[in-house]
């Protein structure tokens, strides 16, 4: 279907099925292929959800945990005992014994591996135990401190296939794994080429495309070219040229983000906003649809919650908590901190990240109608860690994209708890709210209301205390030439796409 | 066949666009077939500019008018550019002060040389080889064969001056112009130079038109002399009447001005003054 | 001294009075040229918004209206609005000062380290030259932009970095040229003159070296500074640019041109502004080449200078000849 | 004889350039500010992360300890690995350099084909006293060395991309989608070479030797062909190392907007990511390259003009 | 007043070059030297070393009983306020930049201690340029508002300024018309008439050397072939070569080339006048390649 005639919408099958061939446009590359180690977002994502697979999925549209490698399984707070399907393979035909998908997960698990995932899986406390029966096709994970996502973590793990734990080093490049598409072209930069074959893990394999071209474009307006052009059936907009698509008649499926995009501040002692009340004068300054209007042209939605309504413990009141937009109120605050008219002048180092478009300029600039001086850095993700996490540049706010893939409120805690790293190391922005923290603690054992409550509750301390001034919902929009499908703010569900024959 | 070969009249030659005197104006003269003429006078008094428009390659700026402008019988100026171009490819040949820059650095000389012949008179490469060893062989050149090889900045200026006469011999022109061909060069060179020009003009009959500062020198090769002064000919006369005593105050204060082996040391050199001659116009504003 | 008559008319040949005659003749030889009064006025023009600054434009340049953000062309926004709001053609205005300045201070700095370098290099013994030569060269090689994203990657992102990249990476340009332009005059027989006459080092580094060379210096600093423009948006373009709240040309353009599907006039109206600017630096570059070099004030008929010697390159050997001059005492003017 | 004096003295100038280049770009990674180890470990990183990192990176030893194995790597064709994505850096230019190639040789036929002749026809013109030509060429050359060439990109491939849809929007791989990039980086290069060819050929056209040649009558196509053209290309020849620059710097501009993988796209992203091997190895490269070029362009010089042979000693 | 004794002059390589070799020359006080020879037989480097411009490989130079050979310091300030070169090109050897009165300025600056500007060098050098024949009206113009020959009188004022007594002329008319070469020799014996130096004259021009000097040294290849009174050279040269030089003088009336073509036969070139010639020129008395700058912005 690429831009080669037919027109719009024909994949040459009938209505509903999906389409046989597929040209994608991811927005940033693989950096690896070994899912562990990956620091990239929706290019890499998208590619390891097609070439690997997980223990259990989740559906979209329902919400439900669904079969993946494992048939069935068995959740506790701290463990989860899988029942495996039988004769799995790899994609270059070697079988996959329950315990090489343990191999993979012990991989995951050991600190050394250096996964970022690590944690967010498997909690706080870590894995204690990985037990394989390939008799029996049974594997069981057992963590030492409660945590109540394991099995959403579980999603996460991609599981590498044995040849890729031989060599981790080429894994880099040639991927793994045991998922219902294998790499058969790759143009690093360019393009990545993905054919599907018969994994006897896939249940229905008509349900998926037989061939995906995943071509790489970091530009907006380029991958709106795109498919405009008709050179491309799926693309996602993440900025204003998505005003320009839907002018054209497009129109957006939304790709919801799991939390949202917040206001963070340094609270090292000796900074600024180590103070409350700076925190909350700069949080009285800000509004959330402006905002949103600046950093992603409206496609996002303001949101007042950390929690955004995607995530299983969302509250919809505890909006409220969170200092509204008044600019009295803002001067007030400031005040009391003792800047302003007749005291000091407040100086302030923002760092922005450079997908969230006019979104820190927006910041800045209201924060310099309350006469605080403020200095901007943007860079990518990557520059922007290396500075709040580094000691060397000081900072005073960050607009934080907590973007997630778990639809679930843990890994929050990673930023703003004490509780997990050595020092608080994760917590880059030095919170220290014992509450949240105590709660926090809590909540993954937790189970039934009690576990909803005491995760609301946290958000809420979150919000009083303005650790966290929480901005927009990001979405990203995707669209499809004739086709639907289901999308989070990463990824687009490979195995939902379905010709509309509009 | 005409006797003349070479006949001005009225030569006008102006720069565009400027208030000044044109710095060639109404110049008449002939040259005879055979005949060695030169043409003196001092710095910037037109020389080259005639002889310039003479072979129709005024610089940029420069425009020529003339009652006749005749070569070989053929109008010059109204003449067509085939036949023109034919004409002074071959039948005219140009030497030109400058023997350092006056061939082309990046090109051999041996490709430099043939090119005009080959051009007009449609000779074969190997056939134009030999003609061009054969006239660096007139000039006196050692090892023709290996100097069509080379670069330009591989001669000495002597060596290039001969080359360029060379290449102006090639298609047995019936008129060199040589514009100071030997003022860059040394006396002893300058001797070879002149001696090769009568030489030819000797052999296949080719007419001379020698120009120099030098009116000793002219006065030794040339068998008339044409004395410009300010863009105008003064005096166009023979050797033996320069000789004699020409007529001009200007021409005899040139003679005077140049020192010979025999001039007299105790006496101060005598000068031209701009006022001495009061040609009809002031020289320039 | 029986045919000399000197004019005995009683000049003088004091300072001043000359002083006033080189003044008068290059003025006159600037108006000569319209395209020198036309790029005159256009620079004029952009020097007033340079003084104006985002501040002369009130509150306009920089208070964001987010109810208007993201607007094409109206009425009121003749450009349309970026993306908070702000009227972009008012803020392209207001980004001049920072635009002009940034690439001047930078364009001066690798002026002055470039001279040094150059000059040190062109006084040097012949093994230091060759090797500095063949340095310059490969940095040369380079180009301004991967030089100086090169810089950036030691010295970080911002204005000061931009500046300071900018800087490094033109500095072996004007290495370069000072370099030859010295080593030109250096090997000239008035040099040999001077130091057969005895002028001393600080006289033949002032009236000779620093005259015949300053003004070529001058020019190219000057049209240097239309390249910096350029150098400093495509920095903004690579996210390595001046950042916010300061804001100049390039980072304009960078965002019209992100926008460009939407709103052309937001990628426009900064390119025009830069493509004036290049122009008339340019223009204004070469009509002061022919004011400030004696040699072409008058353009002097002559067989191989004639018309077209006043249009050699500034570079290179035959900045102060005027070619094979055809000198007569006859053409005493 | 006169060759090898030449090469000899060229190789030297390859090797001393290259020592420096490589002290540069090594002295780089260590004064650049911030934590290697910590960008790519990535945001979510806990200090033990990050300290898998750093050894993974070898980041822990001492500086002589990494110069050594660096310069021992590099004696072995070993540019060491990408911070980014774990991959040999030779690997990773190996993926880069084809399209940046293809970008810079179709951009640099573009420049000569157009360059040139139009330099030629500004002199031949301005000769004739075509004033208005002339206004109209150094104008128009000097608004296309004024435009920004993101700008000259973006609106090519607005024109023939999107809205005529000639060429394709973005990418790499067939000879159609290298054309517009191409011609974005070719504009402004192509306006400086036509300028200089244009002057060049007046100066040229104004010596003795082209009067001389002039005086043969030949045919204008032999005129210039042989005489005035290749003595008024040295100048452009000369320019050839910069030339080069100037079309790999635009590279990394014209990448961005069309989406092409690249060697600027690489070093930008390596800057902008601390990748730092990456940024060593394409300077190096890069560094290399236009020392070959310029030594390249020497002995072309030497091949049309043969003089520049002697005064290059 | 002048002399040099074996000097040896050569130019480092690569490969080195001896241009001049054991020469031995002296220009006694008050008088006209001449100094004549092929192109590139050394004559320009004696003249640069000299006045210490090119260093002497062995030998000495002493001026006024004072030895100069490559001078330093004090001995070089005051070797040139004894002894001045005036170039062969006036325009070249001023500086474009500078107005003609500020250049003789400069030297009489240099000469006396006293600033540019000041009145005694605004006098003098009005002076000297009044003395030489500039017109007033020029000495403020810029070199290349005058003609050759003034520009000639200018260089020759600005060696005069720095009160020098042995000027060195290296062919300094040679690119000057015959009547502005004229007056510029008057100037010249004039002067030394009138102010008593002395002069070395290099040129080509055999008839103009005839006319000014006293003694005569004639060079080829870099080494002094015959030496004498000027009378006695011009009149019975006894070095082959000095006598090829004459005989291709051209003399007004002389009649080399015409009579033998009025009597047709002409013989070729002899061998002995190729040989003065030489086929393959000295490796470095080629034309000057142009360096092409590279990468000019
Ligand atoms: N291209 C030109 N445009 C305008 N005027 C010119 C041009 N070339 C020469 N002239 C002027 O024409 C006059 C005659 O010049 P020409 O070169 O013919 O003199 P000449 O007698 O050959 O002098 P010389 O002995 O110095 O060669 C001079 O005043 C010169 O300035
Ligand atoms: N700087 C230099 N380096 C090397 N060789 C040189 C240098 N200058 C001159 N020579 C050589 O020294 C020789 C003598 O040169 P010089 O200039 O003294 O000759 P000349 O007699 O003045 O010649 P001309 O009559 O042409 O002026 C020549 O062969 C020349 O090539
Ligand atoms: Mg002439
Ligand atoms: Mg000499």
């Amino acid at each position: 279907a690429c831009g080669d005639g037919g027109g719009a919408g024909d994949y040459g099958v009938a209505v509903g099925e999906a389409p046989p061939e597929l040209t994608m446009v991811v927005r940033n590359d693989v950096d690896t292929f070994d899912p562990m180690l990956t620091a990239a977002e929706n290019g890499a994502t998208q590619m390891y959800e097609a070439i690997y697979d997980t223990l259990v999925r989740r559906d979209l549209s329902t919400g439900e945990y669904t079969s993946g490698m494992a048939d069935s399984w068995d959740v506790s707070i701290d463990r989860i005992d899988f029942q495996l399907k039988a004769d799995l393979t790899c994609s270059d035909g070697t079988p996959l014994q329950p315990s090489d998908i343990a191999a993979s997960i012990e991989r995951l698990a050991d600190p050394d591996t250096g996964s970022v995932y690590t944690g967010r899986v498997f909690g706080a406390g870590g894995v204690s135990e990985i037990v394989a029966d390939d008799e029996a096709d049974t594997l069981s994970v057992e963590v030492n401190d409660p945590h109540s996502d394991l099995l959403d973590g579980m999603r996460s793990a991609f599981i590498v296939c044995p040849a890729g734990l031989a060599d981790t080093e080429a894994l880099a490049t040639e991927p793994q794994g045991s998922g219902p598409y294998r790499l058969v072209e790759s143009n690093r930069g360019t393009s990545y080429t993905l054919e599907r074959w018969d994994s006897p893990a896939v249940e229905d394999l008509t349900d998926l495309p037989e061939r995906i071209t995943m071509r790489v474009v970091t530009a907006d307006a380029t991958r709106a070219n795109l498919f405009e052009t008709g050179q491309a059936d799926l693309v996602s907009v993440v900025g204003r040229d998505a005003r320009r698509l839907e002018e054209s008649g497009g129109t957006p499926i939304r790709g919801e983000a799991a939390q949202s995009d917040a206001l963070v501040f340094n609270q090292r002692p000796g900074f600024a906003a180590e103070d409350e009340n700076v925190r909350r004068a700069i949080a009285h300054a800000l509004d959330s649809e402006a905002y949103t209007n600046a950093a992603s042209f409206g496609v996002g939605e303001p949101i007042d919650t950390a929690y955004t309504p995607n995530l299983d413990c969302y509250d919809a009141d505890n909006g409220a908590l969170k200092p509204q937009f008044d600019m009295d109120a803002a001067r007030a605050a400031l005040e009391d901190a003792g800047y302003g008219p007749g005291g000091e002048t407040l100086r302030l180092r923002l760092v922005g990240y450079d997908n969230q478009n006019s979104g820190p300029d927006y910041v800045a600039d209201t924060l310099r109608q309350l006469g605080i001086e403020v200095e901007v850095r943007n860079g990518t993700l990557a520059q922007a860690a290396g500075i709040i996490y580094g000691e060397s540049e000081p900072w005073d706010i960050f607009v934080f994209p907590l973007i997630s893939a778990a639809p679930n409120p843990y890994p929050l805690v990673t930023k703003m708890s004490s509780n997990l790293g050595e020092g608080g190391s994760y917590n880059f922005g030095r919170v220290r709210n014992d509450e949240y923290d105590d709660l926090t603690s809590r909540a993954p054992g937790a189970t039934g209301d009690e576990r909803c409550e005491l995760w609301s509750a946290a958000e809420a301390s979150l919000l009083e205390r303005v650790d966290l001034v929480p901005l927009m919902w990001s979405i990203a929009s995707y669209y499809g030439d004739g086709l639907e499908f289901e999308a989070e703010y990463r990824t687009v569900d490979l195995r939902s796409i379905r010709t509309t024959g509009e | 066949m005409n006797d003349v070969i070479l006949r001005v009249e009225d030569l006008t030659i102006s720069t565009s666009g400027r208030d000044d005197p044109p710095p060639v104006r109404g110049v008449d003269f002939t040259v005879r077939r055979g005949e060695i003429v030169g043409i003196v006078g001092e710095s910037g008094s037109g020389k080259t500019l005639t002889s310039l428009g003479i072979a129709r390659l005024l610089p940029h700026g420069l425009s020529l008018d003339a009652t006749t402008l005749e070569f070989d019988g053929h109008d010059l100026i109204g003449g067509s550019d085939r036949e023109l171009r034919r004409l002074l490819g071959t039948q005219m040949a140009m030497v030109f002060q400058d023997p350092m820059s006056s061939l082309n650095p990046a090109r051999k000389i041996g490709k430099q040389m043939v090119e005009a012949v080959r051009e007009h008179r449609g000779l074969s490469k190997s056939a134009a080889r030999e003609l061009a060893v054969r006239s660096l062989e007139d000039v006196y050149i050692t090892e023709p064969e290996k100097r069509l090889w080379q670069y330009p900045h591989e001669l000495s200026g002597g060596m290039r001056q001969r080359v360029m006469i060379a290449m102006g011999l090639m298609s047995e022109p019936s008129l060199i112009v040589a514009d100071e061909p030997t003022t860059a060069l040394d006396v002893t060179v300058q001797a070879q130079v002149m001696q090769l020009l009568c030489d030819l003009n000797d052999r296949s009959g080719s007419a001379v038109l020698l120009i120099s500062h030098n009116i000793s020198l002219l006065s030794e090769v040339c068998d008339r002399i044409i004395v410009m002064f300010r863009g105008r000919i003064v005096e166009d006369l023979t050797t033996s009447k320069l000789l004699a005593g020409p007529d001009h105050p200007y021409t005899q204060a040139l003679m005077r001005a140049v020192p010979d082996l025999a001039t007299d040391r105790t006496k101060a050199l005598e000068t031209i003054a701009d006022t001495e001659f009061d040609l009809e116009e002031p020289a320039r504003a | 001294m029986t045919d000399v008559h000197p004019d005995h008319d009683g000049t003088d040949v004091r300072g001043d009075q000359r002083r006033r005659g080189t003044t008068r003749q290059m003025v006159r030889a600037f108006l000569s040229s319209p395209t020198g009064i036309l790029s005159g006025l256009v620079l004029a023009a952009l020097a007033v918004l340079v003084v104006m600054g985002p501040n002369g434009f009130g509150s306009a340049a920089v208070v964001s209206d987010l109810g208007r953000a993201s607007e094409g062309p109206s009425e009121d926004f003749v450009a349309g609005t970026d993306a908070l709001g702000r009227d972009i053609l008012t803020r392209t205005l207001a980004a001049t000062r920072t635009s002009i300045l940034y690439a001047t201070l930078a364009v001066l700095i690798a002026m002055v380290a470039g001279a040094l370098i150059g000059g040190l290099l062109a006084a040097a013994g012949p093994r230091v030259r060759r090797i500095g030569g063949g340095v310059i060269d490969t940095m040369m090689g380079f180009g301004d932009i991967l030089l100086a994203v090169v810089v950036i990657a030691i010295v970080g992102v911002g204005s000061q970095g931009a500046i300071l990249a900018i800087a490094v990476a033109f500095t072996p340009n004007f290495a370069r040229f000072t370099y030859s332009l010295v080593d030109s005059v250096m090997v000239r027989d008035y040099m040999a003159a001077a130091k057969v006459i005895g002028v001393g080092r600080s006289g033949i580094s002032r009236r000779y070296v620093g005259r015949n060379v300053a003004d070529s210096m001058a020019i190219v600093t000057f049209t240097a500074i239309a390249e910096g423009i350029m150098a400093m948006s495509a920095l903004s373009f690579l996210g390595l640019g001046v950042q916010s709240p300061t804001f100049d040309w390039g980072q304009m353009l960078t965002d019209g041109v992100r926008n460009f599907y939407l709103n052309p006039y937001a990628a426009l109206v900064p390119a025009a502004l830069i493509l004036v600017t290049g122009l008339a630096v340019g223009l204004f570059g070469d009509a002061l080449a022919r004011a400030v070099n004696p040699v072409l004030w008058s353009e002097r008929p002559s067989l191989f200078a004639g018309r077209l010697g006043g249009r050699r390159p500034l570079v290179g050997k035959d900045v102060m000849g005027p070619g094979a001059a055809v000198e007569t005492e006859g053409n005493r003017p | 004889m006169k060759w090898r004096m030449f090469l000899r003295a060229r190789l030297a100038r390859l090797a001393y350039v290259l020592t420096a280049i490589t002290v540069l770009t090594f002295l780089m990674v260590h004064l650049a500010p911030g934590d290697p180890a910590r960008l790519v470990a990535g945001m979510d990183a806990d200090d033990n992360a990050v300290e898998v990192a750093r050894q993974n990176l070898g980041l822990d030893r001492s500086l002589p300890a990494q110069f050594v194995s660096y310069v021992g790597g590099l004696f072995r064709g070993d540019l060491g690995t990408s911070f980014a994505t774990r991959q040999p850096v030779t690997a990773e230019i190996a993926q880069k350099i084809g399209p940046t190639m293809e970008l810079a040789l179709i951009g640099m036929v573009l420049i000569l084909l157009v360059g040139i002749p139009l330099g030629l026809l500004g002199a031949v013109s301005t000769r004739k006293g075509g004033r208005t030509f002339e206004v109209l060429f150094s104008s128009g050359t000097g608004a296309m060395a004024a435009i920004p060439q993101y700008l000259v990109a973006t609106f090519l491939a607005f024109l023939f991309a999107v809205t005529w849809q000639i060429f394709p929007v973005a990418g790499a791989g067939a000879i159609s989608a290298a054309i517009l990039p191409a011609v974005a980086i070719a504009v402004r290069p192509a306006a400086a070479i036509a300028r200089l060819v244009r002057v060049r050929t007046l100066e040229v056209l104004e010596t003795p030797y082209v009067r001389t040649a002039r005086s043969k009558r030949l045919p204008a196509w032999k005129l210039y062909g042989w005489h005035v053209f290749p003595n008024a290309i040295t100048t452009m020849l000369a320019m050839g190392g910069v030339l080069f620059a100037s079309l790999i710097g635009g590279a990394v501009i014209v990448e961005q907007v069309f989406a092409r993988p690249g060697l600027g796209t690489a070093l930008v992203n390596g800057v902008l990511l601390g990748d730092y091997p990456v940024v060593q190895g394409i300077v190096l490269l890069l560094g290399f390259s236009v020392v070959l070029v310029n030594a390249l362009v020497d002995i072309l010089l030497g091949v049309v003009d043969p003089r520049t042979m002697e005064a290059g000693r | 007043m002048l002399e040099l004794k074996a000097i040896d002059v050569t130019y480092p390589g690569p490969p080195p070059f001896t241009a001049v070799r054991h020469v031995d020359l002296t220009v006694a006080s008050g008088t006209t030297v001449g100094l004549v020879g092929e192109s590139g037989s050394g004559k320009s480097t004696i003249a640069r070393a000299a006045i210490g411009l090119t260093p002497v490989t062995s030998g000495t130079v002493t001026l006024d009983g004072k030895d100069v050979t490559n001078p330093r310091g004090r001995t070089l300030r005051e070797l040139r306020r004894t002894a001045q070169l005036v170039f062969q090109d006036p325009y070249a050897s001023l500086n474009p930049r500078m107005e003609i009165a500020m250049a003789v300025q400069e030297a009489v600056s240099v000469a006396s201690g006293e600033r540019i500007g000041s009145a005694h060098c605004v006098r003098r050098a009005t002076e000297l340029l009044d003395r030489t024949g500039v017109p007033r009206a020029a000495m403020i113009r810029y070199p290349h508002q005058l003609s050759g020959g003034q520009l000639q009188r200018v260089s020759i004022a600005r060696a005069l300024a720095t009160e020098a007594t042995m000027l060195i002329l290296d062919e300094v008319t040679a690119s000057l018309d015959v009547s502005v070469q004229a007056r510029i020799l008057n100037l010249l014996r004039e002067l030394q008439r009138d102010l008593d130096i002395s002069m070395l004259y290099i040129s080509h021009d055999l008839s103009v050397v005839r006319y000014l000097t006293d003694h005569l040294y004639v060079m080829r290849h870099g080494e002094i072939v015959e030496e004498g009174s000027s009378d006695v050279v011009f009149g019975s040269p006894q070095h082959e070569y000095t006598r090829t030089l004459l005989a291709a003088v051209p003399t007004m009336g002389g009649n080399r080339w015409r009579s033998r073509r009025e009597h047709a036969s002409v013989p070729p070139l002899s061998e002995e006048a190729e040989r003065a010639a030489p086929v393959t020129p000295p490796a470095d008395s080629v034309e000057a390649p142009t360096p092409v700058p590279r990468g000019t912005r």
